[in-house]
């Protein structure tokens, strides 16, 4: 395995170093990383949290792709060398561990929570929501936050500033939610929010929960256009 | 101003698109592929003069035309800005963009009527 | 040295980000900071997959929820906090379901519910099989909406500042540029979750190290039922990844080499071709895990590589059905065990857990030091007793999570006194020790090679059946680890996110809980629910119907002794499964 | 709060050329030059036609350099077709009843509006008077 290492203070930028990884078939690129801390080098640093696809803290560049290394096997890859490196796009904090704030103040920025308008109700009753009107936004509601698609997607990784897939795609899960009474325009309808996007379409390929957020991209550039055109109809 | 502006752009941008991709594979193919090589003949100048002669037929033409060309105008636009990282001089690269496209627009009002 | 924090809550778990919006509603004047080792989103919480339980459904009662907790906890649960608990956690899920959560819906609209091992009825809300990972979002999104709430993320707290039987901040490292501080704080709420990894083969995630137990333990306050480790009868081999409960209550079978449904040999009902509630494979997890065991000493388990397994057949189900209720379970077949379970059985083997444990707590989360709060998996209530139910954690996580929270935010209303004196002199001790450690270097053995030790010394004493020999043996090897581990080496001197010195604080706070799970377990002369001696095989309520409470000796080692359990509608009974 | 230390990979000028998928990408986008380019050709065809210059026009459009660049204006005016009409059900999720009209039905539809469209089109130049 090839990992890219920087480690500040001491690298001007990041040096590959080369480590020797059995290859054993049941092995995900997190556990070669794991062998490579714990028997040969304790001074990799890298985050990972649940190995099971989830928790969204694994992701890296695994051979030029963004990938969750704990679910990306060796295997795929033959006999190696398979080089890893931190998240294309984002500022290195060391090795391959990357500076996401920048992600979570914009999570923070498109109100990733349901609006409600008047008293909530008390607590001995549910909102209805039908079946249908759950798989509305449901698909969006499945994103991990692991920041796969913002590594893939170039208008990001040229323009730091952009919204990006995700976090437009966590506020259509909200917008399209059917308890939900507030539509986000004045966050989505800006030049570095959807307008930003060109559609290049590789967030949708790169996302490892099937999320598509070109799909929700693409929506909210007609719902915004719409209500442009007709400026009295909402949603 | 731009903020508001953009979902127009990208309505136009959209229009053109579907417009370009129905019809103008058709008509390359026929004016710029095959008559030139002969594969098909020319058809008669009165005949294509008497399908542009409904003002329907050229205020369509008008509208294709201008679509496309503001759909051309869009993509230039962002690309050119993601391939050069010219992306700080948007303005000046829209206005030169939308600019060719009005000016296109014009040229082909003029041609039409 | 920081602001001075009116409640801070250590863990971004479903237990901590429920306290801290429970405070931030209650009283928006508080300072609320919220410090955790991970990205709050990152939290195990994430992994839950099953479900959360709570009475809704016409012809359920609260009484039976109860029961069923009780009965399933082996009469070790505190009853008063059973029906505290019980009686909340309706409205807990309820309001989650105001702040957007998806919880999977009937064709009406109404919240669907689904049968769960243990449960009499069917009273498990979920979200598909992701239910921790949309509760945790959910709680987590919604906690954006406070916008003056303090977030400390990718902090490693190490120490507890207490002074005089009182709790007066904490001492944390900021992994990102090693920056070691010290934040005073008027009350302290532990929500870090359990301790899995003190096991070599669990479904927990690398954060869970049971680092808020050793805090508060260190700290002097006691810790409660360590011996009582869940083992849950399905984990992938290898991973250890939970296949979850759901996959059975929607009708998954457990069958042995043969094809056996080997449950029915061990008094758990007879087989029926659809989930029978309490019965079969909706007993409870102790009885499952143990099941297996027996199958493994009659020689029907089936060896692999990375140990004996079962097998978990879904295949009648369908593809259909897998795909709505229980996809996630298919994603991982597919992707970690490169299997479809809609055509293929499931290798499976039981998996340690969940810790019923730990910081001992009244119902409002308060420990015995004052100021200091404990909730969620890092805290015990007493809800779980002996052996937990399935789909009772998270609830636990919202209702103790909130009641914590409301606790500690009047403990910091009524103490407004200034930063104590302890504050800046506990924490420049603390500095001056982390410093060394982390420049030190350490001279001895890898940090890992350690950390297996521990863990296969817990799983050889202190596994599913444990024996008192093997136990006292554990007792001195993990002294001697504690001893090795002291000089262990670091390679990483940097102060830049540095986790190979997380790592190493890591295994010291798991040796510190390793040794009271097995004092615990060596204290504990009888069988009872997830603690089974083969050498007291019966349950002894005239002995041990209490509690074990373990204090840190002044020479560090752990100190046992029994606190009475609160019984106040059912009398301990006989566990009964599979029979009416 | 951001390290100072951080570090911040320098612009990628040539990101479109590490990946064939970034490069179909930007093969996409450039069609749209190629999409004025045949309005602009279409535009000479109706000038002509009305400045009643159609020889002229037709020699023109049989030089050897004008079928090249036609044949390329074609190409990606197809790409460009296939591409756009492909994505287009991104926009637009149609709901029927609950029921989300998957993808590949409103892209078959589209195609096939595609070719009547292109057919009729066909048929009323080609249609011999
Ligand atoms: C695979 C799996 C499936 C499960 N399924 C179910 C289910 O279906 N139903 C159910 O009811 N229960 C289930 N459980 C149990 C339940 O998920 C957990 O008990 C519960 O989520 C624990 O939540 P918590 O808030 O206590 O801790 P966690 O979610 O583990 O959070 C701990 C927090 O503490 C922080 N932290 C820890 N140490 C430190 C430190 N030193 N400094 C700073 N921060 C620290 C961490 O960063 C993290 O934010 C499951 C558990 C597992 C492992
Ligand atoms: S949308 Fe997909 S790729 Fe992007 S952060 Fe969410 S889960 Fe990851
Ligand atoms: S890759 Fe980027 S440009 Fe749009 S479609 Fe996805 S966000
Ligand atoms: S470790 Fe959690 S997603 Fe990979």
């Amino acid at each position: 395995m090839e990992v890219a290492r920087y480690r500040p203070g001491e690298d001007d930028e990041p040096v590959v170093q080369g480590y020797d990884v059995p290859l054993k078939p049941d092995w995900a690129v997190l556990d070669g990383l794991n062998h490579i801390k714990d028997q040969l080098d304790g001074s990799l640093s890298y985050r990972w949290s649940c190995r099971m696809g989830v928790c969204g803290s694994c992701g890296m560049t695994v051979n030029g792709e963004p990938r969750l290394t704990c679910g990306t096997f060796l295997t795929e890859y033959g006999d190696g060398p398979i080089r890893i490196e931190p998240l294309k796009g984002f500022p290195v904090i060391r090795d391959l561990v990357v500076d996401i704030d920048g992600f979570l103040a914009k999570l923070s920025s498109v109100r990733p929570w349901l609006v409600r308008e008047g008293e909530e109700p008390p607590l001995t009753t549910e909102y209805a929501q039908t079946p249908e009107q759950l798989e509305a936004y449901k698909q969006y509601s499945m994103c991990i936050n692991c920041l796969l698609c913002y590594s893939a997607c170039p208008v990001y990784v040229l323009d730091p500033d952009f919204l990006g897939p995700a976090a437009i795609a966590l506020a259509q899960r909200y917008g399209l939610d059917s308890r939900d009474m507030d539509d986000r325009f004045d966050v989505l309808n800006q030049e570095d929010a959807v307008w930003g996007c060109t559609f290049v379409g590789e967030c949708t390929r790169a996302c490892p929960k099937h999320v598509d957020p070109a799909e929700a991209i693409q929506r909210y550039k007609l719902t915004a256009a719409l209500r442009s055109v007709l400026p009295w109809s909402r949603r | 101003m731009r903020r508001r502006l953009e979902p127009y752009l990208w309505l136009l941008f959209s229009g053109g698109g579907v417009v370009a991709a129905l019809v103008l594979p058709v008509l390359v193919l026929l004016f710029g592929v095959l008559m030139p090589l002969g594969v098909v003949d020319w058809p008669a100048a009165g005949h294509l003069s008497a399908l542009t002669g409904s003002v329907l037929v050229r205020l369509a033409l008008l509208v294709v035309a201008v679509l496309c060309l503001f759909h051309a105008a869009h993509r230039v636009r962002f690309t050119s800005e993601e391939l050069l990282g010219i992306a700080r001089y948007d303005v000046l690269v829209a206005v030169v963009c939308y600019g060719g496209a009005v000016v296109g627009g014009i040229a082909a009002g003029f041609i039409l009527f | 040295m920081t602001q001075m924090i009116d409640v801070l809550i250590v863990g971004g778990g479903g237990a901590g980000l429920r306290a801290a919006i429970a405070v931030a509603e209650a009283d928006p004047e508080l300072k609320v900071a919220v410090v955790s080792k991970v990205y709050p989103m990152r939290s195990h919480t994430v992994s839950a997959e099953g479900g959360a339980a709570a009475v809704i459904g016409v012809g359920d009662t609260l009484d039976e929820h109860c029961y069923d907790t009780i009965s399933g906890g082996d009469w070790l649960c505190d009853q008063d906090a059973v029906e505290a608990f019980v009686a909340e956690a309706p409205k807990e899920l309820i309001q989650l379901e105001h702040w957007g959560c998806p919880w999977s819906r009937e064709g009406d609209g109404r919240v669907a519910v689904r049968p769960f091992g243990g449960m009499k009825k069917m009273r498990t809300w979920y979200a598909a099989d992701k239910t921790g990972f949309h509760l945790l979002h959910t709680l987590f999104q919604t906690s954006l909406k406070y916008q003056d709430l303090i977030r400390y993320d990718e902090w490693y707290v190490t120490k507890l500042v207490v002074d005089d039987g009182r709790v007066h901040g904490v001492v944390a490292v900021e992994l990102r540029t090693g920056r070691i501080e010290t934040i005073a704080a008027r009350s302290v709420i532990l929500a870090t979750g359990g301790c899995g990894r003190v096991f070599p083969f669990t479904t927990n995630a690398a954060i869970k190290t049971g680092d808020g137990m050793a805090l508060a333990y260190r700290a002097g306050a006691p810790l409660k039922d360590m011996e009582f480790v869940q083992y849950h009868p399905t984990g992938l081999p290898f991973t250890g990844i939970l296949i979850t409960e759901a996959a059975r209550a929607e009708g998954g079978w457990l069958i042995n080499k043969d094809g056996y449904r080997y449950l029915q040999d061990y008094d758990l009902g007879r087989p029926t071709p659809t989930p029978r509630l309490r019965s079969m494979e909706l007993g409870p997890r102790d009885r499952l895990s143990q099941a297996f065991v027996h199958e493994q000493h009659k020689g029907r388990t089936v060896d692999t590589p990375y140990g004996p397994v079962v097998y978990l057949d879904l295949r009648h189900l369908g593809e259909e059905k897998i795909d709505t209720r229980i996809p996630f379970v298919r994603e991982l077949c597919r992707s970690y065990q490169n299997l479809d379970p809609a055509t293929e059985l499931i290798p499976v083997r039981p998996v340690v857990h969940y810790m019923m444990g730990g910081v001992h707590t009244d119902l409002d989360g308060a420990t015995p030091i004052a100021g200091l709060f404990a909730a969620g998996e890092t805290a015990c209530v007493s809800i779980n007793g002996a052996n937990r139910l399935g789909s009772n954690s998270l609830p636990e996580c919202l209702v103790f999570g909130r009641r914590a929270g409301l606790a500690a935010a009047g403990f910091a209303r009524s103490h407004r006194d200034g930063e104590a004196p302890a504050v800046r002199s506990q924490g420049g001790d603390e500095r001056r020790r982390l410093e060394r450690a982390r420049e030190g270097g350490g001279t001895g053995e890898r940090i890992a090679g350690l950390r297996e030790e521990m863990q296969h010394t817990l799983e050889g004493a202190a596994g599913i059946y444990r024996t008192g020999d093997a136990l006292a043996k554990a007792v001195d090897t993990l002294a001697e680890l504690g001893e090795r581990a002291a000089e262990a080496r670091v390679d990483d001197a940097s102060a830049t996110f540095n986790t190979e010195l997380i790592n190493l604080l890591e295994l010291h706070t798991m040796l510190e809980v390793a040794r009271t799970i097995v004092a615990c377990a060596l204290n504990r002369q009888e069988s009872r629910g997830a603690h089974q001696r083969t050498d007291f095989t019966a349950r002894d309520d005239a002995a041990y119907l209490a509690h074990s409470l373990v204090h840190r000796a002044p020479d560090g080692t752990p100190s046992v002794g029994l606190l009475p359990v609160t019984i106040t509608r059912w009398p301990p009974g006989e566990r009964v499964y599979g029979r009416e | 709060m951001t390290g100072v230390s951080a570090y911040r990979a320098p612009r990628d000028r040539l990101w479109f050329a590490r990946s064939r998928r970034y490069a179909l990408f930007v093969l996409r986008e450039l069609t749209s030059v190629l999409v004025a380019w045949s309005v602009v050709f279409l535009g000479m065809l109706v000038d002509a036609l009305r400045g009643g210059a159609f020889q002229e026009f037709a020699a023109l459009a049989a030089r050897p350099w004008m079928i090249a660049l036609n044949v390329l204006a074609l190409a990606a005016t197809v790409y460009h077709a296939v591409t756009f009409l492909n994505l287009a059900p991104k926009a637009t999720v149609v709901r029927l009843d609950g029921w989300r009209v998957p993808a590949w039905m409103i892209q078959g539809g589209n195609h096939s509006a595609w070719m009547v469209i292109s057919v009729l089109i066909a048929y009323f130049v080609l249609r011999s008077p």
